[in-house]
C-alpha cells in the first residue's frame, strides 16, 4: 500500500454564521490525511458535515479556519493562479445525478466543460476525448449529442464522473455518489469508480451514509457526527473492532440482507441527533450514547490513537 | 402457457440484441419537449395563433385597403363598417381598418420593447444581484444595494416618473417605452433574483466552477438558460401589460403623439361614443387590446405550464 | 381461504405527453392477517403505484385502471365509489409515505392532523379524538406528547415526522398498514429505531403490512414474504427465505449480488446488473429485463415470459425455469457467468 | 427587537423615498401657480411662491420640507389654496380605502373562488371556464369598461346611480370596474399555487386518510396556496386602498388616488409629496404586516429570524 | 383556515365600518323626486367638474371658484340679465371731473348672511388683503389701476398709500392711477368682492369649509364636502332676495365627460357643460341643449424668432391655409365660429358688437396662401420649408383639431408638419421660454371689453409668447387706456387689432362656444358669454 500522503487536514474548521455570535460549527477541528491512491470512507448521518467537509476540500466552500494540504502545499494560502492549477487536480463528484448536470447542455459540452474552461482541447481532439471518456465510463460516443433528461440516474452518474475525469485529476471527492440511485445500478457506479482508481490512479475521498458500500470501497474510514471526527482506523478495523459508541450503534442499525442472521440484537440510539446550531457541551453523542458518563458532558474527549492506526475521541478509551 | 412455443427459442440471445444501455427515443431536446407540450394545450394554441394573426394583419393589414390612416375626409366621417369600410371611419373621416392595424404596430411594438427593456435591465440587476449574493461581504452588500433600490422604485410614484421622462425627452413612442421600463423592470429583476439564488444552489453550477468554468460561462451557460423559460412567460405576460400601461397613459393624456394612434389611444379618444352609438370607434381598438391580452395570457399560462415539471406529471 | 388483501391482474397506465406508460402490468399478489409482505423493486418498477391504487391515490386522470381487482376483506375497493372508498381508507387500511418531510402539512399542528381521521371515522368529539392523538403520539415513542401535540411538522425532526405518520396511519387501528419506502429518507440510526417500531406494533397489533422499500436488508429483517418487481412487472415472490437463499430470477439474484456483505473480510468485486431500467415509454417486447439479463434467451426478447411456479407460494416469472431452457451449468459453458 | 429593527428601516425607506420624490419633483419643468391660460406678473408670483417657501433654495426647501414632515405636517396645498395636504388625506383616504377594501374583498373571495375551481379540475372544462373568465378580467381596460357599466346598470336599465360618491349603491359600480383586474391576478395566482399544492404529499397523506375532496382542499390545500398570494395581496392593498385615478375620475369619487394624479399635473408640489410619503408609509407598513401575518399563516417562518 | 378566515371577517368587518363613511350627504334625492309634493321643490344640480380650488375672493383665479362666488357674493358692480354691468352692493357711485376717483355709496340693506350689515370696512379690508403681498393673490394684478396698489402689491410701498378708501360705514372712496374706461366692468370680477372682515380675522383658512363662510350675494354657502359637492342655498339676508327663486344649488363635481353626460341623462345632474364631442351631433335637437358664445379665442400662436414663421408670409400662407368653417362643423361640433380675428363676439360697444363693426380680418384662400408661402419662402431663400412642429396641450380635443389641421396645411399648403403634444404643465412652461413654432392657445377674456384679449400680445405682456413686439400696436393700446371718449377708444382698440393681424404672431381658429344640456324645467338662467350659466334668476317649473 502506498503511504505518501497526498491530502493532509488540519484543524480544520468551517461555520455557517446564521446571525451574530450564531453559527453552524459544520465542521470543527478536523485534522486527518489521505494517502495517496487509497480510497478514504467518511461516513455519518444527515448534519454530521460530511459534505461540507468535502466541499471545503475541493475549495467549494471556504474554511473558516485550518490548513488543508495538498501535495505538501497549503491551498489555503495560495494565490489564485495557483488555485486555480490545484483546483483541475481535485475534483467533485455529486449526490444528486438529476442536479448535477445542465439540463439545457448536451452531454458532450458537459463532459467538455472542463477542457474549455483550462482550454485543454479544441476541435477534433476535444470530440475524440469526448468520445473516449463517454466510453471510458461505459456509456457510448453517440449519447454525446443527447440531453441529460434522456438519461437513467446511473448513467447520469456516470456522466457526472466522466465529465470530472476529463481535467485529469488526481483526488475526486465522491459526495454520496450512489444514495440515489437504486441497487442494482449502485454496484455499477462502485465498480466503475474503483476501475478508475486503478486505470487513472486516483486518490478518493468517499462520502456515503450507506456503510456496507463504504466499508466495500474504502481502505481507511472516517466517522463523523455533529461536525467533529469520531472515529477514524482502516476499514476492516473499524468494522471489526469499533471503538465509539457512536460508531458501534451506526454498524448495528445496518440491516443485514440475511433472512437468517437479520434478527440479532441491535443497539437502538434514543433520540434524534441534536441540532447542530447548538451542539451538547463536552462530548457530542454523549446525550444519546449507551455509556454516557459524568465527565462526557464538560469535558471534550481527546483526539487519539488507541490503536495503531486506529484514531476515536471517546473518554471510555 | 397456452401458447405454444418453439423450443429452439430457449438458447442464449444474440449479445448484440442485448443493448442494456441504448436510448431509443429521439433526441429531444427540453426547448423541442416544451414546445410539444405547448401544442397539446388548446388554450395556449388559440392564444400563439391568435397573436400570429394580429401581428399579420399589424404588418399588412393597412396596406390592404387603398385608406392610409391618416387620410381624413372630413364629410365621410362617422360612417358605419362597412363593404367600403370595413372598421368603419372615426371622427376625422380616417378609416378604422387602417388605423386599427397601425394601431397595433403601435401597441405592439411598445408593448414588445419595453418588455425587452425590462427584460434586459431586468436580468442584469436582478442576476447580478441573485448571483453576487452569498459571495463575500462585498457580493452582499451588492445584492444588498441593488435590491433597495429595487424596493425604493416600487415606492416612487411611477406617475411622476414617466411625466419627467415626456418633458426631459421629446415624447413620442420611444419616451413612451422609456418611460414604462423605468419601473417595469423591477418585477422581473425579482423574478430572476430567485430564479437565480435557487438555480446558484444547483450542483451543476457547482460542478462547473469547480471546473475553472468562468463566471461569465456560469452565468451565461448555466444560470440564465435555465431561467429562460421563466424569462419567457414572464415576457409574454409583460408585454401585454406594457400595451395596457400605454392605454392607461392615453388616458391620462399621456400615451403616443399623434398622428401616431396605439389602440388605448384610439380608444380614449372614442370613450364618447359609449354614449353616442358609434360603436365601431370604441370597438375595434378596444376589442384588439382585449383580444392581445387574452392572446398573450392564455399563451403564457400554457408556457408556464409547459415549463413547470409537476403541472406536467 | 379468503385473504385480507387480495390483488389479481392489476394493471395500470399512465397518460403522459410522451404517450401512454405501462406502469403496472399484470400484477397479483396477496396479504394475509398478521403478515408482513415486502415488495421490492428499483424505482420505476411500479410498486408504488401498485399500492397506491390499493388506496385509491392515483389521479386518474392521468393514470387508468386498465384491468384486474382488488378485494379488501371480500369486497373489491377498484370499482367502488369514492365515497365508499373512503370508509375504508384511513379507518381499515393505513399508509405511510417516503418522505416525512412533505408529507405532513406543514401548516397545521401535528396532533391536528392525527386526529382528523378518528374524527371522521370513529366519530369521536374534539377532546375524545385529542386524548386518542396524544396516546398515539406516546405510542410511538415521541416523548412529551402533551407539548408535541401542539407543534408543526417543522418543530420535529426526520425521525419524529416519520413516527407521527404511523401515528396518523395507525390511529384508527386499520386492519393493514401500507409503508411505501418508509426509512428511506431517514439516517440509518432513525431507520433502526423506525423500523423497530414498526416491529413492535406489528406484534402488538397483529396489524398486516405491506413494506415498500428498495433496500434487501430492510426486506430480510422484517418481511416474510418478498415480491420482486421489475419494469411493472411482479418477476418473483415467496418467503423472505424462498427469495434470499433460492432465487430463481435473475434480477434477483442480480439484485442480491449487487449488494457488498459486510461481514466478509476479502474483499470481492461486486457484480452489478449491467445497463439501465427499461424506458417505459418503449418498453421491451418480451421480458422487460431481458436486455440487461445475461442469461437471455431469444425467447425471452419475444415473448412476455410465464409464471412458473417453483414450490408452494414461490413463483418466478422467467423463462429459465421452463424445462427447455438451458442448464446451468450450459450456460456457463457458453462464457455466461456462474449464479 | 426584531420590530425596532424592522421600524428603523421602514423610516429609511420613507426617508429614501420622499427624498427621491422631492429630487424628481423638482426636475419636472412646470409652475404651480401656472393657472389655466393666466400669465401672471412675476412680482404677483414671488409673492405667492414666498407663500410656498418656494423662493427659498432648493436645499433649504428640502430641509424644511423634512422637518415638517418628522412633525406629521405636510403643509399647505397650492392648487386648493386653503386646504392643508393632510385636510386633502384626511378627506380622500376613506372614500379610496373603502372602495379599495370592498374592490379587494371581491377579488380576493371570487378571485380565490375561481383560482380553486381552476386547480382543482386542472386542464378540465371547468378550469378552462375559469381562466377564461380571469383572462377576461384583466383584458378589458377599466377606463373602458366604467363608462360600460355605467351605461348599461345606470343609463340603460337604472338600476344604480351614475357616479359621485355618498352612498353605498353609489360604491357598487366602482367596485365592480376596479376588482374585476385584482380579481383575475388572484385568481391566476391562486390556480398556480393550488396547483402546487395539490402535487404535495402532505395531500396524499390526507387523501390516504379518507378526507374528502372537499376536506382536503379546505383544510389542507387552501391554506397552504395562499401564502404565496398573501405575499401578493400586500401590494395590491396598498395599489388599491391608496386609490385608482381612472375609477376615482370616472365615477367622480373624491378619492385620494385623483388628487394624486391632479396634483402631478397641478404640479402642487406639497401635494405631490405628501400623498407620496402617505403611499410609501401605506405600502412599507402594509408590507410588514404582510411579513407578520405570513409569519402566523405559516408557522415554519420564526418572528425573530431574517425573512427571505 | 381559521386564521385565514379570520382575516377575510376582519376585511368585511373594516369594509363595513369603512362604508359608514361614504360621503355622507344625501342630497341627491331631493333633486330626482319632485313629484311627490305638490310645490316644485326650486333646487337644481348643476356640474362644476372639477373642485373649485378657492372660494375666497381674493385667492380664486379660476371659473369654477368664480361661479360660486359669483353666486354666494356680489361686488360694488354685478350684472343684470343682460350681463350689463349694473351698481350691486353699491347704490350710487360718484366719478370725480379727471375720472380718476370713484366715491360708492354702499345700499343700507346690503347685509352678510349672519345678518349684520355690509361695511365699506369690508371693502376695504377686502381689497387691501388682496393687495397684501403675503396674501400671494395671483388676480392682485387687476388692482393695480388703483393708485399704490402696485407698490404695495410688489413689496414697494406701505398699505397706507394704497387709494382704498372706507370714508365712513356706507361710503367707499378708490383712486385710480388714471382714468379706467371700463372700470365697472372690472368691478364685477371677483377679486373685488368684499369679505366680512371679522370673519376672515377670525379664522385665516374661514374658505376651507362651507360653516366659516359668510358672504352676501343672492345664495350663501351650505355645505361643502370637498372633490364632491358645493351646496348652497338661497341668502334670506339677500336685499334682493325676492328675485332669487331657487332655494338650493348643489354644484356637482364630475370631471369626466363621459361621467356626466351619463349623469344627466338619469336625471342626476339637471346641467352640464362642455358636451362629450361625439354626443353634440345627436343632442343638437335635443330642447335640452343650448349653445351660448364664450368670450374666448382659440389660436396657433406662431414664434416669430423661429423658422419659419420668422416671415410675415409663412405665417400668414399658414392662416389662409385652413378650412375654418370644415373644422368647427365638423371637427369640433359645439357651434364654434370660425375666427378671423382677435376679439370674439360679445364685447360691445356704443355703436353695436366690436366684433361685428371690426369684421374679418383676413380670408382663406388656398391659392393665396400657395403663393404667400411661395413669396416667403423665395425672400427668405428657402429651398423647402423648414420642418414645423405643432404643439398643443395634451387633449383629446385639441388633438383632433390639430389632427385636421395638419391634414388642412398638407392639403392646401403642400406642407406636411409634425405634431407634438405636451401635458399642461409642461406645456406652459416650454412655451414660456419660447420654445416652440407653432402652439396652441385659447385665451378668454375675464370681463367684456377688447382689451382684455388685445393686451394678450403686448410686447410685454407675460402672455405673449411670439415674441412679437410692435411698438405702434403698444403705444395704441396704452393710449386707448386712458382714452375717456368710449368712441374713440373702440376706434384705437380696432386699429390696433387691424396691426396685429396683419403681422399675424399668431393666427386665429374659432371663437369659443358653450354648449349645455339644461333640464327644461328651468327657466330664466342667464347665459353670460364669459362666465358660466348664472342661476340668480332661474326657477323650476313643474312639467
Amino acid at each position: 500500500m502506498v503511504t505518501e500522503q497526498l491530502v493532509e487536514v488540519q484543524d480544520l474548521k468551517k461555520y455557517f454564521p446564521i446571525k451574530k455570535d450564531l453559527s453552524v460549527k459544520s465542521v470543527d477541528n478536523i485534522s486527518f490525511t489521505v494517502k495517496k491512491g487509497e480510497t478514504f470512507g467518511l461516513v455519518g448521518e444527515s448534519g454530521s458535515g460530511k459534505s461540507t467537509l468535502g466541499k471545503t476540500l475541493v475549495g467549494l466552500q471556504q474554511p473558516t479556519g485550518g490548513n488543508i494540504i495538498y501535495n505538501g502545499l497549503d491551498v489555503t494560502k495560495f494565490n489564485k493562479e495557483m488555485k486555480r492549477k490545484v483546483n483541475k487536480e481535485m475534483q467533485i463528484i455529486f449526490q444528486d445525478p438529476h442536479a448535477s448536470l445542465n439540463p439545457r447542455m448536451r452531454v458532450g459540452d458537459i463532459i467538455a466543460e472542463g477542457l474549455d474552461a483550462y482550454k485543454l482541447l479544441k476541435g477534433k481532439e476535444r470530440t475524440n476525448r469526448i468520445y473516449q471518456l463517454l466510453e471510458r465510463v461505459g456509456l457510448r460516443p453517440e449519447h454525446a449529442k443527447r440531453y441529460p433528461h434522456e438519461f437513467s440516474g446511473g448513467q447520469r452518474q456516470r456522466i457526472g464522473i466522466a465529465r470530472a475525469l476529463a481535467v485529469e485529476p488526481k483526488f475526486i471527492v465522491a459526495d454520496e455518489p450512489i444514495s440515489a440511485l437504486d441497487v442494482s445500478i449502485q454496484a455499477q457506479v462502485i465498480n466503475l469508480m474503483e476501475d478508475l482508481k486503478k486505470s487513472e490512479g486516483l486518490t478518493y475521498l468517499f462520502i456515503a451514509h450507506d456503510l456496507g458500500m463504504v466499508k466495500h470501497i474504502s481502505d481507511r474510514i472516517g466517522v463523523m457526527y455533529l461536525g467533529k471526527m469520531m472515529e477514524l482506523s482502516s476499514s476492516n478495523d473499524m468494522f471489526n473492532r469499533p471503538l465509539h459508541p457512536y460508531t458501534q450503534a451506526l454498524l448495528s442499525a445496518i440491516p443485514q440482507a440475511n433472512p437468517r442472521t437479520a434478527k440479532r440484537d441491535r443497539i437502538v440510539l434514543a433520540g434524534d441527533p441534536p441540532s447542530p446550531t447548538n451542539p451538547p457541551s463536552g462530548c457530542r453523542f454523549r446525550t444519546r450514547c449507551p455509556h454516557a458518563m459524568e465527565i462526557c458532558s464538560h469535558q471534550e474527549p481527546q483526539w487519539k490513537e488507541v490503536e495503531h492506526d486506529h484514531w476515536t475521541a471517546c473518554h471510555l478509551y | 402457457m397456452g401458447k405454444q412455443l418453439d423450443s429452439t427459442l430457449f438458447r442464449p440471445a444474440d449479445p448484440t440484441k442485448l443493448q442494456a444501455d441504448s436510448i431509443q427515443r429521439p433526441s429531444l431536446s427540453v426547448w423541442k419537449d416544451t414546445l410539444l407540450s405547448i401544442v397539446k394545450n388548446k388554450l395556449a394554441v388559440l392564444g400563439l395563433v391568435l397573436l400570429l394573426v394580429i401581428i399579420f394583419f399589424g404588418i399588412f393589414g393597412p396596406s390592404m385597403v387603398p385608406y392610409s390612416a391618416s387620410e381624413q375626409d372630413l364629410t365621410g366621417a362617422n360612417i358605419a363598417p362597412s363593404g367600403e369600410h370595413l372598421f368603419g371611419t372615426d371622427d376625422l373621416g380616417r378609416d378604422m381598418w387602417s388605423r386599427t392595424w397601425q394601431g397595433a404596430r403601435v401597441s405592439l411594438t411598445i408593448g414588445f420593447f419595453a418588455a425587452l427593456i425590462d427584460l434586459v435591465i431586468g436580468v442584469i440587476v436582478g442576476g447580478v444581484s441573485g448571483y453576487m449574493a452569498g459571495r463575500g461581504k462585498i457580493g452582499d452588500r451588492i445584492d444588498n444595494i441593488l435590491m433597495r433600490i429595487v424596493e425604493i422604485l416600487y415606492g416612487i410614484p411611477y406617475l411622476l416618473v414617466v411625466i419627467l421622462l415626456m418633458v426631459i425627452m421629446e415624447p413620442g413612442v420611444l419616451t413612451i417605452i422609456i418611460a414604462l421600463s423605468v419601473t417595469g423592470w423591477v418585477g422581473m429583476a425579482r423574478i430572476i433574483r430567485g430564479q437565480v439564488l435557487q438555480l446558484k444552489e444547483q450542483e451543476y453550477v457547482m460542478a462547473a466552477e469547480k471546473l475553472g468554468t468562468s463566471h461569465a460561462k456560469i452565468i451565461f451557460r448555466h444560470l440564465l438558460p435555465n431561467t429562460l423559460g421563466i424569462i419567457i412567460v414572464n415576457l409574454t405576460f409583460t408585454i401585454p401589460t406594457a400595451i395596457f400601461a400605454e392605454a392607461f397613459l392615453s388616458f391620462l393624456g399621456l400615451g403616443v403623439q399623434a398622428p401616431f394612434a396605439s389602440w388605448g389611444t384610439m380608444a380614449n379618444d372614442a370613450l364618447g361614443v359609449i354614449l353616442s352609438g358609434q360603436w365601431w370607434r370604441l370597438f375595434f381598438p378596444a376589442f384588439m387590446i382585449s383580444l392581445t391580452m387574452f392572446a398573450f395570457n392564455v399563451f403564457g399560462d400554457g408556457l408556464q405550464d409547459a415549463l413547470d415539471p409537476q403541472a406536467r406529471n | 381461504m379468503s385473504h385480507l388483501l387480495e390483488v389479481n391482474h392489476l394493471k395500470i397506465n399512465f397518460k403522459t405527453y410522451g404517450g401512454e406508460v405501462k406502469a403496472v402490468r399484470d400484477v397479483s399478489f396477496h396479504v394475509d392477517k398478521g403478515e408482513v409482505l415486502a415488495i421490492v423493486g428499483e424505482s420505476g418498477s411500479g410498486k408504488s403505484v401498485t399500492v397506491q391504487s390499493i388506496m385509491g391515490l392515483i389521479p386518474t386522470p392521468p393514470g387508468i385502471i386498465k384491468g384486474g381487482s382488488i378485494r379488501f376483506q371480500g369486497k373489491e375497493l377498484l370499482r367502488r365509489p369514492k365515497k365508499e372508498l373512503r370508509k375504508v381508507k384511513g379507518s381499515k387500511i393505513g399508509m405511510i409515505f417516503q418522505d416525512p418531510m412533505t408529507s405532513l402539512n406543514p401548516t397545521m399542528r401535528v396532533g391536528k392532523q392525527i386526529e382528523e381521521g378518528l374524527i371522521i371515522h370513529q366519530r369521536l368529539s374534539k377532546s375524545e379524538a385529542k386524548k386518542r392523538a396524544i396516546e398515539m403520539i406516546k405510542l410511538v415513542g415521541i416523548p412529551n406528547p402533551e407539548e408535541r401535540y401542539n407543534q408543526y411538522p417543522h418543530e420535529f425532526s426526520g425521525g419524529m415526522r416519520q413516527r407521527a405518520m404511523i401515528a396518523i396511519a395507525l390511529a384508527c387501528n386499520p386492519e393493514l398498514l401500507i409503508a411505501d419506502e418508509p426509512t428511506t429518507a431517514l439516517d440509518v440510526t432513525i431507520q433502526a429505531q423506525v423500523l423497530e417500531l414498526m416491529k413492535q406494533i406489528q406484534e402488538e397489533t397483529k396489524t398486516s403490512i405491506i413494506l415498500i422499500t428498495h433496500d434487501l436488508g430492510v426486506v430480510a429483517e422484517t418481511a416474510q414474504r418478498v415480491i420482486v418487481m421489475y419494469g411493472g412487472m411482479m418477476v418473483e415472490s415467496g418467503t423472505v427465505f424462498d427469495i434470499f437463499e433460492n432465487p430463481k430470477h435473475p434480477y434477483t439474484w442480480g439484485l442480491l449480488n449487487s449488494i457488498p456483505n459486510i461481514d466478509e473480510e476479502e474483499k470481492k468485486q461486486l457484480e452489478p446488473i449491467d445497463g439501465s431500467p427499461p424506458d417505459l415509454f418503449a418498453p421491451p417486447k418480451g421480458c422487460p429485463f431481458a436486455p440487461r439479463c445475461k442469461y437471455a434467451m431469444e425467447v425471452c426478447l419475444e415473448e412476455m415470459p410465464s409464471e412458473y411456479e417453483i414450490d408452494g407460494g414461490h413463483v418466478a416469472k422467467c423463462w429459465l425455469n421452463d424445462p427447455r431452457a438451458p442448464k446451468e451449468e450450459e450456460l456457463v459453458a457458453l462464457g455466461r457467468e456462474e449464479w | 427587537m426584531y420590530i425596532v429593527k424592522r421600524f428603523l428601516t421602514m423610516l429609511l425607506t420613507i426617508w429614501v423615498i420622499a427624498s427621491l420624490t422631492f429630487v424628481i419633483m423638482k426636475f419636472i419643468p412646470g409652475d404651480p401657480f401656472a393657472s389655466d391660460a393666466d400669465v401672471l406678473p412675476e412680482e404677483v408670483v414671488e409673492n405667492m411662491r414666498a407663500k410656498y417657501n418656494l423662493d427659498e433654495p432648493i436645499p433649504i426647501q428640502y430641509v424644511l420640507y423634512i422637518k415638517n414632515l418628522a412633525m406629521f405636517d405636510l403643509g399647505p396645498s397650492i392648487q386648493s389654496e386653503t386646504r392643508t395636504v393632510n385636510d386633502i388625506i384626511a378627506s380622500g383616504f376613506p372614500a379610496s380605502a373603502t372602495l379599495g377594501l370592498q374592490s379587494l374583498l371581491i377579488a380576493i373571495v371570487f378571485g380565490l373562488l375561481l383560482g380553486i375551481i381552476a386547480a382543482l379540475y386542472h386542464n378540465r372544462f371547468l378550469d378552462y371556464v375559469s381562466m377564461v373568465i380571469a383572462i377576461v378580467g384583466i383584458s378589458v381596460p377599466s377606463f373602458i369598461l366604467a363608462p360600460l357599466l355605467i351605461n348599461y346598470f345606470s343609463v340603460k336599465w337604472g338600476l344604480l346611480p351614475v357616479a359621485s360618491w355618498g352612498s353605498f349603491q353609489h360604491s357598487i359600480l366602482p367596485t365592480l370596474a376596479l376588482a374585476t383586474t385584482p380579481l383575475a391576478v388572484v385568481a391566476r395566482f391562486m390556480r398556480s399555487s393550488m396547483l402546487d399544492v395539490m402535487n404535495q404529499n402532505y395531500i396524499k397523506t390526507a387523501d390516504a386518510k379518507g378526507l374528502s375532496s372537499f376536506k382536503i382542499v379546505l383544510k389542507h390545500g387552501i391554506r397552504n396556496a395562499i401564502l404565496p398570494v398573501v405575499s401578493f395581496i400586500g401590494p395590491l392593498f396598498v395599489s388599491l386602498i391608496t386609490g385608482t385615478f381612472v375609477i376615482e375620475k370616472i365615477f367622480a369619487i373624491p378619492g385620494i388616488g385623483k388628487y394624486f394624479v391632479d396634483s402631478i399635473f397641478n404640479r402642487d408640489y406639497p401635494v405631490i409629496m405628501g400623498t407620496t410619503v402617505f403611499f410609501s408609509v401605506i405600502l412599507v407598513f402594509t408590507l410588514f404586516l404582510i411579513d407578520i401575518s405570513y409569519r402566523l399563516i405559516d408557522p415554519r417562518i420564526k418572528l425573530t429570524s431574517k425573512g427571505d | 383556515m381559521k386564521k385565514g378566515f379570520l382575516a377575510l371577517v376582519m376585511l368585511l368587518t373594516i369594509s363595513t365600518v369603512l362604508s359608514g363613511c361614504y360621503g355622507g350627504g344625501g342630497d341627491e334625492e331631493s333633486s330626482t323626486d319632485s313629484k311627490d309634493s305638490g310645490e316644485v321643490k326650486q333646487e337644481i344640480v348643476v356640474n362644476a367638474m372639477t373642485e373649485p380650488p378657492a372660494i375666497d375672493p381674493a385667492l380664486a383665479t379660476d371659473t369654477t371658484s368664480g361661479w360660486i362666488l359669483d353666486h354666494i357674493f356680489e361686488g360694488l358692480y354685478t350684472r343684470d340679465k343682460e350681463g350689463n354691468p349694473v351698481l350691486g352692493a353699491a347704490k350710487d357711485v360718484k366719478v370725480s371731473e379727471d375720472g380718476k376717483t370713484y366715491t360708492f355709496t354702499l345700499r343700507e340693506d346690503a347685509k352678510w348672511s349672519d345678518g349684520s350689515q355690509v361695511t365699506a370696512e369690508d371693502f376695504e379690508y377686502a381689497w387691501k388683503r388682496v393687495l397684501n403681498p403675503e396674501t400671494g393673490s395671483a388676480f392682485a394684478f387687476y388692482m393695480y389701476y388703483i393708485k399704490g396698489a402696485e407698490a404695495y402689491n410688489k413689496g414697494n410701498g406701505s398699505v397706507e398709500d394704497v387709494g382704498i378708501n372706507a370714508v365712513n360705514d356706507t361710503t367707499f372712496e378708490v383712486q385710480l392711477n388714471s382714468p379706467l374706461g371700463y372700470f365697472d366692468s372690472l368691478l364685477t370680477l371677483w377679486t373685488f368682492y368684499p369679505v366680512q372682515k371679522e370673519a376672515v380675522e377670525a379664522n385665516e383658512n374661514w374658505s376651507a369649509e362651507a360653516d366659516t363662510f359668510v358672504s352676501n350675494g343672492p345664495f350663501k354657502m351650505s355645505e361643502w364636502k370637498h372633490d364632491s359637492y358645493v351646496v348652497i342655498e338661497k341668502n334670506d339676508e339677500y336685499y334682493d332676495k325676492d328675485v332669487v327663486n331657487l332655494e338650493k344649488v348643489t354644484f356637482e363635481l364630475v370631471n369626466q365627460a363621459t361621467t356626466y353626460y351619463q349623469m344627466f341623462k338619469t336625471g342626476e345632474l339637471d346641467l352640464v357643460m362642455t358636451l362629450p364631442t361625439d354626443v353634440i351631433a345627436t343632442e343638437r335637437e335635443n330642447p335640452e341643449y343650448k349653445e351660448v358664445p364664450y368670450y374666448g379665442t382659440y389660436m396657433y400662436m406662431f414664434n416669430v424668432d423661429k423658422e419659419p414663421f420668422t416671415n410675415k408670409k409663412v405665417r400668414k400662407a399658414f392662416a389662409m391655409a385652413i378650412n375654418r368653417e370644415a373644422l368647427t362643423k365638423n371637427v369640433t361640433l359645439g357651434g364654434e365660429t370660425p375666427a378671423y380675428a382677435m376679439v370674439p363676439p360679445g364685447a360691445n360697444t356704443p355703436n353695436g358688437d366690436f366684433r361685428e363693426n371690426g369684421g374679418p380680418q383676413f380670408e382663406e384662400k388656398t391659392e393665396d396662401a400657395k403663393k404667400l408661402l411661395e413669396e416667403g419662402m423665395e425672400e427668405e431663400g428657402w429651398d423647402t420649408l423648414p420642418e414645423v412642429t405643432l404643439m398643443y396641450n395634451t387633449s383629446e380635443n385639441h388633438k383632433k383639431v390639430a389632427e385636421a389641421v395638419q391634414e388642412m396645411i398638407k392639403k392646401n399648403l403642400g406642407v406636411s408638419i409634425q405634431l407634438g403634444n405636451q401635458e399642461w404643465g409642461t406645456y406652459l412652461e416650454t412655451t414660456k421660454q419660447h420654445n416652440f413654432q407653432m402652439a396652441r392657445m385659447g385665451w378668454i377674456g375675464i370681463f367684456l371689453d377688447p382689451v382684455v384679449n388685445l393686451d394678450y400680445y403686448l410686447g410685454d405682456s407675460p402672455n405673449n409668447r411670439t415674441g412679437w413686439v410692435n411698438e405702434e400696436f403698444d403705444s395704441i393700446m396704452a393710449k386707448s387706456k386712458v382714452e375717456q371718449d368710449q368712441e374713440k377708444r373702440y376706434e384705437m382698440l380696432h386699429e390696433a387689432e387691424k396691426i396685429l393681424l396683419d403681422d399675424m404672431p399668431f393666427m386665429p381658429v374659432y371663437f369659443y362656444k358653450n354648449n349645455y344640456l339644461v333640464n327644461t324645467q328651468f327657466e330664466d338662467i342667464v347665459y353670460y358669454v364669459n362666465r358660466y350659466p348664472n342661476l340668480k334668476w332661474a326657477s323650476k317649473s313643474a312639467e
